[in-house]
């Protein structure tokens, strides 16, 4: 047998086998497709060794901006991953197992994902997690349908400050229910948000915030949390995970449901994936979470095991009556966050926090001395902020990129309305060197 | 073992992070500041590290163990993969989106593109968009792209029609679009009742899914006569690809007649599991319903040049934050390039031939439902052995303390106490023939002494484990400091 | 567990290799040629992975258990360290040697250059040699500079003096320079007899070898002393940095009076040992060895530029192939980088710590021979255990059974039943408890039940090997097919 | 405890512990040290994270000429490596464990190093190995030793076309012996070396020859096997693994001992070093080999395990009376040698050699093309070969080094008489554009 394919069988044992099955070719085998349905073309490149396609993916690699500064975040965070959670995720037996359906030869996923769970409810203040969504956009609209499940109403408030790519994958996911949606445009610069808290009535099933928001503002949601809890609404919180080194929990604030991208724990840029989504709860709609949640209980000797719980609400039982269609998950992106944040520990996670507030807040003030820029947040900010240029904000980012320097993301896509103005993300991993550069860059073209 | 809180001890440090270089910033508000740092856990990087070892040694694996779990194809991981996926590690995903961005990450949206384009020409669709990012993702995303081309048509569409063998994920992903669910049974042999189905499809139907072969392992020899029954009343055709692994370079459900499939990397093209993900589930479409695929797309431009397109007006929107599951894209790609067009063929033609090797050798001594010719896996019933009070279960933790991963039990459905056999092209005939000497042994073991399989499994850290409490207590975060 | 050799089957291929982009070349000359290829493995990759990743797993080791091995030091392997190494690997050693190469290799020889500056302000030597590449390696050549020395002035010396508790390198190393061996005794203070070190000191001896602390873990509080008396016979003071980590930043062998000592990276400096290997052991000397250190010698001019020095005149010429074991020498470096100046002197003050504190907790059920404050490892006796006929060993598979590494037994030879204890300073008092409570729950054992060892250990893959038909047999090569 | 020494005891512990003693600080602890010898100097750089000393390392290997073709070899050659070398000899267990004194608790080296002696045997020819020394020079170093104690005899004929540096190791380990090494000078472009046959007498040890030596040349070793068995001497032959899997193993020509360099199977080049030095002898002489052995034997139920056996030979044993003073080896670099061969098995080994042999025709015909170049190999090669410029070597060789191509060894350091000679080595990694590339620049060279 060729080794390209990975296939160990030798001609002889091929042999052998037919023999066994009374089979007179591989051919024979595939007898049960008519030979009309035989495909058409199958044009493909020969193979090659594992060398050449390294060689050929280090060249596709070589074809991105190296070495780019990343002030831009927009979701995705550039954060430092200590070594030890590429060498631990790295052991085969974690990430060659499958789901751990068969729990007495799974208890590492298990444990692990029971210590995730752990970790998710202590960072987010929430009592229940699951053991983990696609993403961070899919887990905001997995709880929006969470809602409308828990309180039967069909009616949604979203903040126009939440992620504006979260949002539409919310806005994809409900098109073709019967849901409205009620968008509330942002208004930078305000903090607790009275608009959000006029729109509720007594449909609601949820207001969907987040914090920090899009533009990097922290928000206090405790009056909004009471306002919707009087009306028999919830509160869904997309949280940043790293923020909540610094910033109160949304539990503390009130929330009913915490959701966010774990991306920024562990988990490489990656253009963008793998990483996974997180969602956790208070205990009383523990039945009403999607996807796989792990459980503690005892085997037959009473030692402590770890299996997969209440999975009568998961697909492969309920089929359609689900609480969700999700099968496979982010498992291994979820155990890469739980490593993170054991490796950091308490402290060092708070200091990670620290260091990327410490960061951003020099950042502003630097960028906000220039002439001509305001930084728009009116109160607190983590490590995000938002500034408003004297131009179009767009041709400031060209401009900056060419010079190697990814300076923030433009809002005019996602808010026509704000052409001049760019959010600009400072994470521990960027340099007081690189944040004055970006500031000299900024000032040569305003100037210019 | 403990778990990682019960070993922190107060004040212990891990890993140490660079001095920060800027001078510290006045304090947040008090109502926005933490009170308390989150209870995580306080240990040392070789605490954190004896903990993790420990546990990953708790695990069976594919690396450690055969692993012939039915419909999931737990081929061998090559190594290589993650090293080709890790050079994709540095790239920022928003950096494409910026204005002229994407001449900054001509790598990465080639890779994807480059691989969309070799998923089309495997499963002869028009074009494939990678953003989902599971099979069930996947699975969703096409029955919106089906809503999509209905309601843009102006058609009146309720139903979605599956067969009762079809994956939880496929009536649940409909649901999750707002269709009601019709389910056609199993005829007798192996394959959806023609006649059943002809009966329920009506011009409200929106989407026939189908998985080709089915979970039973068995290929549909009337599927073409399915297509055009559906195409009749302006259904779709929708293919389930987790089971693609058996007919690579030999069908291709776009010849065939589907008009939406998906794919999952992680099962056909090599990419590892990781214990339940990160997995990848491109979905293909046919011409029609191009207009509606997920933004952001990505588009390769006449010079060679790869960009993302504005958002198309039909577009569904996004299904999920950027590009879908690079990592996981690159893995597979990886896999493509290595094993090309003459090793995919080889890997249907093996995977086939070690799932009728097993087939063969093991239905004397377990009941086969439905005695075929299967495909990439075979289902075989315990209903033999249950007359001795030994069920699939029991059998599955036999297996356990005999250092094999359990087949896939009480799936499908629709087979009494099923085990589902796939052993995957990767196996070796060596590997068959000792997995089949085990599961022989199990079934003699049913007759000889059926009480034996009460304690199993003794050999791996806990025994059977109570999942009835589990559900009841539903201790899910531990409460202990 | 079967061996690669029976797990193969003819015909099976591994990895493939890229194609060749050449033409054949005419076959060798029949006699040059090898008929038949030399019957190596023929495995799967799968296989390949499976059995490796099966034998890892029956090994203990530092990430997966405490391994409290005395004169091993096996702190923890920061897993960062790896990636640090990993830079280097594409480098070629020749490059430096080619004429006017050396300015293509600045990296490499900055870094072992910069390491050896940094081993001698950490030794107070004069200059560092990193070519030997480990511990006794480093001992031979230590041991050819000075020989060297002697010869360069004339001096006529015929021998080495040890103490008996030295590590059986010293004297193999000693012997393999042509030097012959005069050993001194250990007095019952626990260092070498100082009258005895006096009656044996004449013009004759080359050189003393001393441990320090020694292989007892103890300080010698007349090391001084001892170097004046060596000094005055023109013998020089050979330093065995085993033990290094036991005064990092406390006591600088240079300062004291030693003029050549060794060091272990793969102990002091947190390099992993591999299973056995690779080392590094670096060689620091005085000024009046300088002109004697091997070649190629890593020099730094005054512009701040590296380069190799045409070999002196005097050098005792190269001692191994290149420059060293470069790879370890990298790992030591990171780790001297991220540990720094007040790490290291932490490093030493709970080594001591954590060895003391194991050594009052045990004290009481275990015999300890020379019972003074120790430095980094006490040793015990298992006398008292023997009486009723347990023996170290026993203790050792006891530990086994519970999941420890056993300390090392039966070294120093000059210690009866020595059970010889290094925790390290990267293990915590938690670990060093549960230790504690283990070994005394062996000694409790060893009074109630002491047949009860005979068993263990009985949770390994295998239980007691009988070593004496390996020995007798010698079957160290597989001769199956 | 700062987390920068990896010392995990908290201030408390540390107070706890302190007052379990009766110790009142850490200081008391270090009383046996008298005050006089404290350290004088400890002048060294702060400690820093992980993060940063990464960003420096890649600086420092950035001072490194990137992306050198390399047909240079003198003893280290860029050859592929697999990706399962990589991820299987970074398992934990394997690198993070001590030399396998506990043989129950250690059956994975043991078993490992069992089937690496095994494959040195099958490579070599020979009977028995150990379980590696520490490189190529000091195993050819420690076969000379051998050959000293077997015969008693006090005299060793090496060949001048020995590796230069290993014959200078030789040299080195030999000077405080009472013993008589005697090179004799290469003769480039003979074949059956008269000249080293013609130095055997009765008080000679051994004859050291390297296979393909230094030149690159492949001597068929018979005649001088039957002529050193004559008189009593053994032949001992270094090797280059790679070339064993096309050329007739030295065993098959008459070595007593075989040694070499195992750095091309599955070590990266990493400057020199770690690779590992193997040593494979008729199995008369197993009690004369250096270093750890390991055996085969059963336990007490009868199952197979193995063990390190013959230690009496060896120091911890016999201290000063020990066949060698060697204690650590290159353990996991032999382990990455046994997966090296085991993943590509025996064709595909065969294969490797091959890809070799062929590609260093190609470039031996290229270059002997060219106007005034000759090669000087009088027979067969293997993957190197030597050539004779119409100019001095050194300075085409630093010449072409500045165009990005490490061309040769120039032989004048090592060989005076050569200075217009240079060794070319091309393994499979050389492309057929890079061989021609370097073609073109030589050529370049000469003409103007």
């Amino acid at each position: 047998m060729s080794t390209a394919s990975y296939c160990p069988n030798t001609p002889e044992e091929v042999r052998e086998m037919l023999a066994a099955m009374g089979a007179a070719s591989i051919d024979d085998l595939f007898q049960p497709i008519p030979p009309g349905l035989r495909a058409r073309s199958f044009d493909l490149p020969a193979g090659m060794s594992e060398f050449e396609m390294l060689r050929r993916f280090e060249h596709l690699a070589g074809k991105n901006a190296q070495h780019l500064a990343h002030f831009v975040g927009g979701g995705y965070y550039d954060h430092l991953i200590p070594a030890v959670v590429d060498h631990l995720s790295g052991r085969a037996e974690f990430y060659t197992a499958y789901t751990p359906y068969q729990p007495e030869c799974s208890q590492g996923t298990l444990q692990a994902l029971f210590e995730y769970q752990t970790a998710i409810c202590r960072l987010t203040g929430m009592e229940v997690s699951n053991a983990s969504l696609y993403d961070g956009g899919t887990a905001l609209a997995e709880a929006a349908m969470m809602a409308l499940r828990i309180t039967g109403r069909n009616r949604l408030v979203i903040d126009g400050a939440v992620n504006p790519f979260h949002r539409e994958v919310v806005r994809t996911y409900l098109a073709n229910l019967d849901v409205e949606l009620v968008e509330i445009g942002p208004k930078l610069g305000m903090e607790d948000d009275l608009r959000l808290r006029a729109a509720i009535d007594d449909a609601t099933a949820a207001v969907l915030v987040q914090n920090p928001n899009f533009f990097g503002s922290v928000s206090d949601f405790r009056k909004l949390a009471a306002d919707a809890h009087a009306a028999g609404a919830l509160l869904v919180v997309s949280a940043y995970p790293v923020a909540l080194g610094l910033i109160e929990s949304p539990g503390a604030m009130g929330a009913d449901v915490v959701v966010g991208d774990g991306q920024s724990l562990g988990n490489p840029l990656s253009f963008g994936g793998p990483s996974f989504g997180f969602i956790a709860s208070r205990k009383e709609y523990i039945r009403n979470l999607p996807g796989r949640i792990i459980g503690e209980t005892v085997d037959k000797k009473g030692q402590r095991g770890f299996v997969l719980t209440l999975q009568a609400r998961e697909q492969h039982i309920k089929r359609h009556k689900a609480t969700s269609n999700i099968c496979s998950n982010q498992s291994l992106c979820a155990l890469r966050g739980l490593i993170f944040l054991s490796s950091l520990g308490a402290q060092g996670f708070a200091e990670l926090a620290r260091l990327n507030y410490d960061k951003a807040e020099y950042a502003k003030k630097v960028l906000g001395s220039l002439s001509g820029v305001e930084v728009m947040n009116g109160g607190a900010t983590f490590n995000e902020f938002t500034v408003c240029l004297p131009t179009i904000a767009e041709e400031v980012v060209t401009a900056l990129l060419r010079k190697g320097v990814a300076a923030g993301v433009p809002l005019s896509p996602y808010y026509p309305e704000m052409e001049r103005c760019m959010v600009v993300t400072v994470t521990e991993k960027r340099t007081r060197e690189e944040i004055d550069t970006l500031a000299r860059h900024l000032e040569g073209i305003l100037c210019s | 073992m403990q778990l990682i809180y019960e070993k922190s001890v107060p004040g212990r440090r891990g890993v140490r992070l660079p001095a920060s270089d800027v001078p510290a910033a006045p304090e947040l508000p008090a109502a926005l500041r933490r009170k308390e740092p989150a209870a995580l856990p306080e240990a040392s990087e070789l605490d954190v590290v004896r903990h993790f070892t420990g546990l990953s040694r708790r695990n069976f694996s594919v690396d450690t163990n055969f692993y012939p779990l039915g419909s999931c194809t737990m081929k061998y991981n090559a190594k290589v993969l993650e090293e080709a996926a890790r050079l994709f590690a540095p790239y920022h995903p928003m950096v494409p989106l910026l204005p002229h961005g994407s001449s900054f990450s001509q790598g990465c949206l080639g890779l994807a593109y480059e691989l969309g384009a070799a998923l089309a020409e495997i499963t002869g669709m028009d074009e494939v968009t990678t953003q989902p990012l599971a099979g069930a993702h996947g699975e969703m995303t096409g029955i919106m792209l089906i809503a999509a081309y209905h309601e843009a048509k102006g058609n009146k569409k309720k139903y979605v029609v599956v067969p009762d063998s079809s994956h939880g994920t496929n009536p649940a992903s409909a649901t999750m679009v707002g269709y009601e669910i019709i389910t056609v049974p199993t005829a007798p042999y192996g394959d959806m009742d023609l006649d059943r189905f002809r009966e329920v499809m009506t011009d409200e139907v929106a989407a026939v899914m189908m998985t080709c072969p089915n979970t039973l392992g068995l290929f549909n020899p009337h599927i073409q006569e399915i297509c055009d029954i559906a195409h009749d009343h302006d259904a779709l055709m929708y293919y389930d690809g987790a089971n693609l692994n058996a007919i690579l370079g030999k069908v291709r459900p776009g010849d065939v007649g589907f008009d939406v499939i998906h794919l999952n990397l992680h099962k056909t093209f090599g990419t590892p599991h990781g214990g339940g993900g990160p997995g990848s589930g491109p979905v293909g479409v046919k011409k029609q319903l191009v207009p509606f695929l997920p933004s952001p797309r990505i588009v390769k431009y006449d010079d060679g040049c790869y960009g993302v397109d504005a958002p198309a007006h039909g577009s569904i929107g996004r299904t999920s934050g950027f590009f879908g599951n690079f990592g996981v894209m690159a893995k597979a790609f990886a896999y493509i390039t290595m094993v090309g067009r003459e090793g995919l063929i080889q890997v249907s033609e093996q995977a086939v031939l070690n799932a009728n090797y097993v087939m063969h050798r093991l239905k004397d001594v377990y009941d086969l439902p439905y005695d075929q010719t299967c495909m990439h896996e075979c289902v075989f019933s315990a209903a033999r052995q249950v007359k001795s009070g030994v069920h699939a279960i029991d059998i599955a933790k036999f297996l356990i303390d005999r250092g094999y991963h359990p087949p896939t039990v009480y799936f499908p459905l629709i087979v009494k106490e099923a085990i589902m056999i796939e052993p995957t092209e990767t196996e070796s005939k060596e590997t068959l023939d000792a997995f089949i000497a085990v599961m022989r042994e199990a079934a003699e073991l049913a007759e000889s002494d059926p009480a034996a399989f009460a304690e199993m499994p003794r050999t791996m850290p806990v025994t059977r484990l109570d999942e009835t409490k589990a559900a009841r207590e539903q201790n899910v975060c531990y409460f202990g400091c």
